[in-house]
């Protein structure tokens, strides 16, 4: 059939890989990340850890998108560097992908509107077919092609076609009977593509069992069930890239534990939305991305004067104002930190993969309640969108503490009960509307004990001090940082959220080449904890790492503890994720002639 | 209560209010429609805006929250969805509700919560000193804009179910309308919208000029609140005839948003057990799909 | 008349003094600010310089309210300590009042509702009359009895009778003859009510000529004339404490010059209003406080990617949320600085007193067109609301620079026309709406030099780089901070704002006790200049004043030079403004053993 | 433009929306319309929303602006004030209008600028992958809430001048809407606000319903579109039927805020010489009070 063509490279041999790298790229609407969603569960079943990012564009169909999915032997956090496959439904795709193609990788390139141009390495293998046309010709519907290029790749691949079957099923077998069919016939027709174009497998994974106990699954996702497991019942948000999985999910998922998950009318609408319902006793939450946020801001205030407890959850996205909705960045943390004017208590999260979303949320909302102050879990795009590999959630680790929430029971032991009581750690014993005898005044301007407003100079001054003794008090529960590495390096890594994989695999890199490592992965940014310091202290330069261009996570770090001529910053801001081999060649151009020592 | 001398809560305040303020006769008679109603106080929360107005929570004896301002809809949208067995009642001034508030008046109106939505309506921001708000008339402090009907407003969404207007000035009709009001919405019909006309005497003093010029639509036989075009027209003639019109303008009917957005609205979200242990199997039926 | 009643104090000698504190304080609505304002005028005619404060509650009527007048022979920006004379409406005025009474001070009390119970030192003389009964017998307006205790007090203070009746004639001329009539038989009452209670001059200040070209105004109304002067022409609010008056300035003079202030539904609308505004060539400002800023955070940062040029007047108020609307505080530097996602260029700038509110207005509106971003003119409630004594501002120094603006004849010269070209400085051409080869895009998505959305990575970081970089650039046009007392001090002061006037007062008192001290008044609050790093150098120790709990400044100088261990912070955030006698205290309680030296 | 053969300023994008989509009528129509009005391009300007509607000011040769999200109002009505000359056409979508922005569409209404407001009206958040808005029909993904009306809503306000309603897929009655509006606003009579329904096919096809369910109003020679309450009455009925009126609903008078707001609107603020010189003089008199 003169639609499908094969360039001819010398040796047909049989490339073996336990780090496995492919991109699928076309235009939007193409479907590229189903592709990249099929093969992720296709090589889970063979007991691939998997770890995929998307590139798309803010618009619906039109435009550059493509999928990176890694899957490898390991746990990996990070889509690496370079490529092993690629399926490319346009040239751009190519374009897009050239420069990271190994020297034995694979294309697979849809010519149903133009042959491939770009010129490529001679060692690059490279199989093409009008799969759209056909999937026009023969199934009526041209979209079918990712299931088209699908079977192509898995045969690449040398994956089972029942295994890509099954992925098929997997997918499409809720959707109903038309949709499954037709994926299933394109499935066979790209099979036979395959066939006529001849594919051998000449890349392979290692097939083991699936592994046991492992899941799938985005950090927006992974945030949603934390918080439905945490005791969340209250939900408002408002749509947003990249935090609208997280209204997604819940809106499919708090009704069955009899919650409720609101879309309002705007941000603003939404936060004090859940402010009233945190109010009535519920747990309370919302979540956002950056220009959301900024209209949260006096909401967040509110939260902090009245001391209602509430959870944020901030999904980082490229900056600043719109900026690009769809593309990775860390330069929200002066926000969360300190936007609102005035001073008021507030605490910072901040997860690393998805394992770190589901429990940290649970956290997130025991401190709310336990403080009575607002609470961020700060990520980034890459951690809310990516799909990682972690291990099921362990439900039975989940434990609820709601603080100082007084029953009628509690009551009827105290004789006078005020609501801004002032206590030792700051906290105030606090009631759920409808307690018969917990009435209170609750109010954003400044207030006495009773909650009545009040100028008092000495009370103001006092009440002051006691919100913000929260913070101090919430240190010994605020989640602790990770340290990796080699204990005695004199080169450390400081750094948060997704970049956690990227830093991982630069160490091991680095490592390679001689130089000795290690790294503090943050979990609580605000308040910074003890351990920054001691870390600080035991090395001689510490590279602060994230997505931005002002290095505010650096900037905050030195105004809390100074240490600027330690202090060195490696940043990326082009809208993309650090790939190991940035930090790399970063740490090694930064790197003092001494070599940190 | 409890049984102590002293007692074991706060003691509602004084109002901060100008003497003859219009914002007294809407706590005379919002505590009279309580009392008489007998709702209990501690099932009650009174949500302020931010105004002279917004104060109202503070002096009474039920629950109170004091909340941002324009924001008193939301943050008691959201207390009626946690618990809808409260009786939830908003009260805040003009400016509060229908300048900066503007946007969260119009969806509470289209989805029909079942709370109390009462407005002190002076026509000013008082408590910033007398600016116009959007319902000032022309010309008051200088201002060129029409003013704002939240009356005709309320009538073009096509989900109100209550919608009426009193006088500060008016008890007898204003505890009515108070009562029907929390009546409405503790039946779980809906958002019960009550506009108050209530005098500025410091900034804004209307007393004389609404005495006259007010209406009592319900007076009039004919009139029937069930009809939204017929009382659109009604409300829009008495208006040009330079008439307020008053009373119990509209009702009709239409799901509320708890009962369509709550999977059970008789067990409160906010007073549910939280303890993960019953739910394991549950929680892990989420879990499948990620495998 | 038994309504009178003097405490007889021994000796009747009159007190000289070059520093007169005055306090007037009664309930909302009893005018005291009205004679504070009356005083203050008259005290003028006699060639003093004056500066006073109010503390008032956030509600209309009733509740404790005071004014305090300060008169001095120098220029003063501060209330200073102590009280020569009090006023006052009722008991608890004099409660608030009487730690700070002087041994000779004179209490003026209205009688009306009860005899004063309040126990005063035995120096202290005593005049009570029933000066709101008698108002309201003899005039049926009780609130006129602020006229007839004015005409008391300018009788205790031995000032011409004429003197205080030019004053009634100054205020209530334009208010029509009804008004005016009243008070000045309100006057006639007072003289009346003093002549029986046997008032002699007790406390006098020096009378001379009236000194030209001073005058007495506020923050608010300065910034007001400096934006009309300035060339602003288009100004957008929403009332809020304190900052309302520069609406009302703007709304009663802009339309004057052809200009328009409108009063928005919210500061949201506000803030786009003005973009707008900007866009089509108006200079354009918004003012508000604390809860404003925070809803005015997204257009912050639509204002900073999209470049377009805007002054907003955040004069700041005690927070956190609704917080005390009326009463003074600085606790909104960490929100102007960092507040907003992403990272985008901003500048901020902070007057000290109402000259500098006037010129700095005018630099603002200059900065936002010449770099093309948000400029924050960083004011406080007392620097805001307080009436001081200034020379008349000179408006000749007025300069206008609208930057690179172009014209059509500036079209005419260039082939292409690329709004957000890239440039040396990071500022790019810009043309005002109507010009007819000058179309452009204008937006807050990331964009190429065209203007059209665009995710090229290399363009974004380029593009990034280009906005950061007018931050580096308007460093040589921002206002410098001023250096006060001795050169080779080595204990300093660093502070901005109101807090100018308690400080070098509080130097002058620690001089007199053998420190020395200098200190640097900022007046560009972000970005911070080199000034700071060369003081931080010069000193030991850098006591940083600031009304805030959390020493919002002091962070952020850590932030950017360091210095933890010389860094010492004086914060007071009770609602009041310092007091000369805070500074000293904390001052000595905190300097290290050796003086700091 | 000059007479350059490269463009000297931008050239017009390729619209972004998926094939099909609703707002490429939209687009069509307008460009027709300035066209056929022979508005000048350069006194033009382009306000979008957020959204996939508000890029439609990339595709065009007049200036574009790409507000925030929900804030387009604000930022023409400021546009609008500084320079009455300009032909100030905002559009966005329904979500951008209706739901974050609802607050500024109500006092825009109520204000009355002489600015066009376009509103793609696709019942759902396009660019945000098909989320319902609050014109989204009862069970659309899910949706619980009763639909917001805007034409009903823009009746209610006594200050609106002008009000109706296109449909993407009627480009001869949409090219006369625009027209009127665009005519309306730039004679000075105030706010043409103009929604068109603009179906999603992505998300939200209703090519095929809407072409069945659209009725102008205009047809019917017995519609006056100047009497308020029976526009509303009809245009409820109609709705009540299950139809979407479609046509010039309303047109009324009213003075604009420009004519209200500016001292002198024939002379822009935004136009005028800045320098001090000439003014030290006026300035002076500014300081006399506080002498
Ligand atoms: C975001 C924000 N902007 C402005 C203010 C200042 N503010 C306080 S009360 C008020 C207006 C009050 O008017 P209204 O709601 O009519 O109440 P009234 O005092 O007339 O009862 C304003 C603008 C604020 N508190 N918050
Ligand atoms: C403050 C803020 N919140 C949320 C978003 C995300 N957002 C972008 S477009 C959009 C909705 C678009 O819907 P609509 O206005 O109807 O436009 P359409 O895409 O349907 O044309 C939202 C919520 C945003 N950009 N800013
Ligand atoms: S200022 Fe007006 S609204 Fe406020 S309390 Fe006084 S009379 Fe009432
Ligand atoms: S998603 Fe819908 S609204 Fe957006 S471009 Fe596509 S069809 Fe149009
Ligand atoms: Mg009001
Ligand atoms: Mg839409």
């Amino acid at each position: 059939m003169s639609s499908t063509q094969t360039t001819e490279v010398s040796e047909p041999r049989v490339v073996h890989l336990e780090d496995l790298k492919v991109m699928v790229g076309g235009q939007g609407g193409d479907g590229t990340l189903t592709v990249i969603n099929l093969l992720s569960h296709a090589l889970k079943q063979i007991g691939a850890y998997t770890y995929d990012t998307r590139n798309v564009l803010s618009r619906i169909r039109g435009g550059h998108a493509d999928g990176v999915l890694r899957a490898s032997v390991r746990p990996i956090l990070s889509i690496g560097d370079g490529l092993d496959v690629l399926v490319a439904f346009d040239e751009e795709a190519v374009e897009v992908a050239k420069e990271q193609l190994l020297d034995h990788a694979v294309v697979i390139y849809d010519n149903s509107h133009s042959q491939l141009k770009t010129v490529l390495k001679p060692t690059v293998k490279v199989y093409s077919a009008k799969f759209g046309e056909i999937a026009g010709l023969e199934l009526k519907k041209t979209l079918l092609k990712n299931t088209v290029s699908f079977a192509v790749l898995c045969r690449v691949l040398g994956l089972a076609d029942q295994l890509a079957e099954e992925a098929i099923n997997w997918r499409y077998a809720r959707r109903g009977g038309d949709v499954l069919q037709s994926n299933l016939q394109a499935l066979k027709i790209g099979f036979r593509l395959a066939d006529q174009l001849g594919v051998k497998p000449s890349i392979s994974f290692p097939k083991t069992e699936p592994k046991q106990g492992l899941i799938q699954i985005t950090g927006d996702e992974a945030v949603g069930m934390g918080f439905i497991a945490g005791g969340g019942r209250f939900y408002a948000g408002y749509p947003i890239t990249p935090a609208s999985e997280i209204l997604e999910y819940l809106q499919a998922n708090l009704p069955k534990f009899n919650g409720v998950a609101l879309q309002a009318e705007d941000e603003i609408s939404a936060i004090n939305m859940a402010l009233g319902a945190s109010l009535a006793g519920a747990r309370a939450m919302v979540a956002t991305s950056g220009p959301g946020q900024d209209l949260m801001t006096e909401g967040l205030g509110q939260a902090g004067m009245a001391e209602i407890p509430l959870v944020i959850v901030e999904v980082q996205r490229a900056g600043p104002s719109t900026g690009m909705p769809t593309k990775h960045e860390q330069s929200d943390v002066n926000h969360v930190v300190f936007a609102g004017h005035g001073d008021f208590p507030r605490l910072v999260v901040a997860p690393a993969d998805a394992s770190d979303c589901f429990y940290l949320t649970v956290d997130a909302l025991n401190l709310a309640e336990k403080y009575q102050l607002p609470v961020f879990i700060l990520m980034d795009q890459a951690l809310g969108q990516n799909t990682q590999t972690v291990p099921e959630f362990d439900f039975s680790r989940v434990n609820i503490d709601r603080g100082k929430l007084l029953t009628q029971a509690d009551l009827n032991r105290i004789s006078v009960y005020k609501r801004y009581e002032f206590t030792e750690d700051g906290v105030s014993p606090r009631t759920i509307l409808g307690t018969p005898d917990g009435f209170f005044q609750v109010t954003g301007n400044e207030h006495n004990e009773w909650g009545f407003v009040s100028v008092d100079r000495i009370n103001r001054a006092k009440i002051m001090r006691k919100r913000m003794l929260k913070v101090e008090a919430a240190k010994k529960d605020m989640p602790r940082g990770r340290v990796y590495g080699d204990q005695d390096a004199r080169v450390g890594f400081i750094s948060y959220g997704s970049n956690l994989g990227p830093i991982l695999e630069a160490m091991e890199q680095l490592g390679k080449q001689g130089f000795k490592t290690k790294f503090l992965l943050l979990r609580s940014i605000y308040p910074l904890l003890e351990e920054v310091q001691e870390f600080l202290e035991s090395v001689n330069t510490a590279f602060v790492v994230e997505s931005n261009l002002t290095g505010q996570l650096a900037g905050l770090i030195r105004r809390e503890y100074g240490y600027a001529d330690k202090i060195v910053r490696i940043n990326k801001y082009d809208g993309s994720v650090f790939r190991p081999s940035d930090i790399v060649s970063q740490t090694l151009s930064q790197l003092p002639r001494n070599g940190g020592e | 209560m409890g049984v102590s001398e002293v007692p074991k809560v706060f003691t509602p305040q004084t109002p901060i209010w100008c003497p003859g303020c219009g914002d007294f006769g809407v706590l005379a008679a919002l505590k009279k429609a309580l009392n008489d109603l007998k709702i209990p106080p501690h099932e009650t929360i009174l949500v302020g805006g931010i105004g002279c107005s917004g104060h109202i929570h503070n002096d009474l004896l039920v629950y109170g929250y004091h909340s941002l301002h324009g924001r008193l809809l939301p943050t008691a949208i959201g207390i009626k969805l946690a618990n809808p067995r409260l009786t939830v009642i908003a009260a805040g001034g003009d400016g509060d509700g229908y300048a900066i508030g503007g946007n969260h008046f119009l969806h509470a109106l289209r989805r029909n919560p079942s709370i109390v939505y009462l407005v002190m309506n002076n026509g000013t921001y008082g408590l910033t000193k007398g600016q116009p708000s959007p319902t000032a008339q022309i010309g008051f402090e200088g201002t060129k804009e029409i003013p704002f009907e939240p009356i005709l407003t309320a009538l073009s969404i096509r989900s109100t179910t209550f919608v009426a207007r009193g006088f500060s000035g008016n008890q007898v009709q204003l505890q009515f309308l108070i009562k029907e009001a929390i009546q409405h919405a503790n039946a779980g019909k809906g958002f019960a919208f009550l506009d108050v006309l209530s005098p500025c005497v410091t900034y804004n003093d209307t007393y004389a000029e609404w005495r006259k010029s007010t209406v009592d639509m319900n007076a009039d036989k004919s009139f029937d609140p069930t009809n939204r075009a017929l009382v659109f027209e009604r409300v829009l003639n008495t208006l040009q005839e330079g008439k307020i019109p008053t009373g119990l303008l509209y009702k009709g009917e239409s799901p509320s948003f708890e009962s369509m957005q709550l999977k059970d609205p008789a067990s409160p979200i906010a007073t549910q057990d939280l303890t993960p242990a019953g739910k394991i199997e549950e929680f892990k039926k989420l879990i499948a799909r990620y495998r």
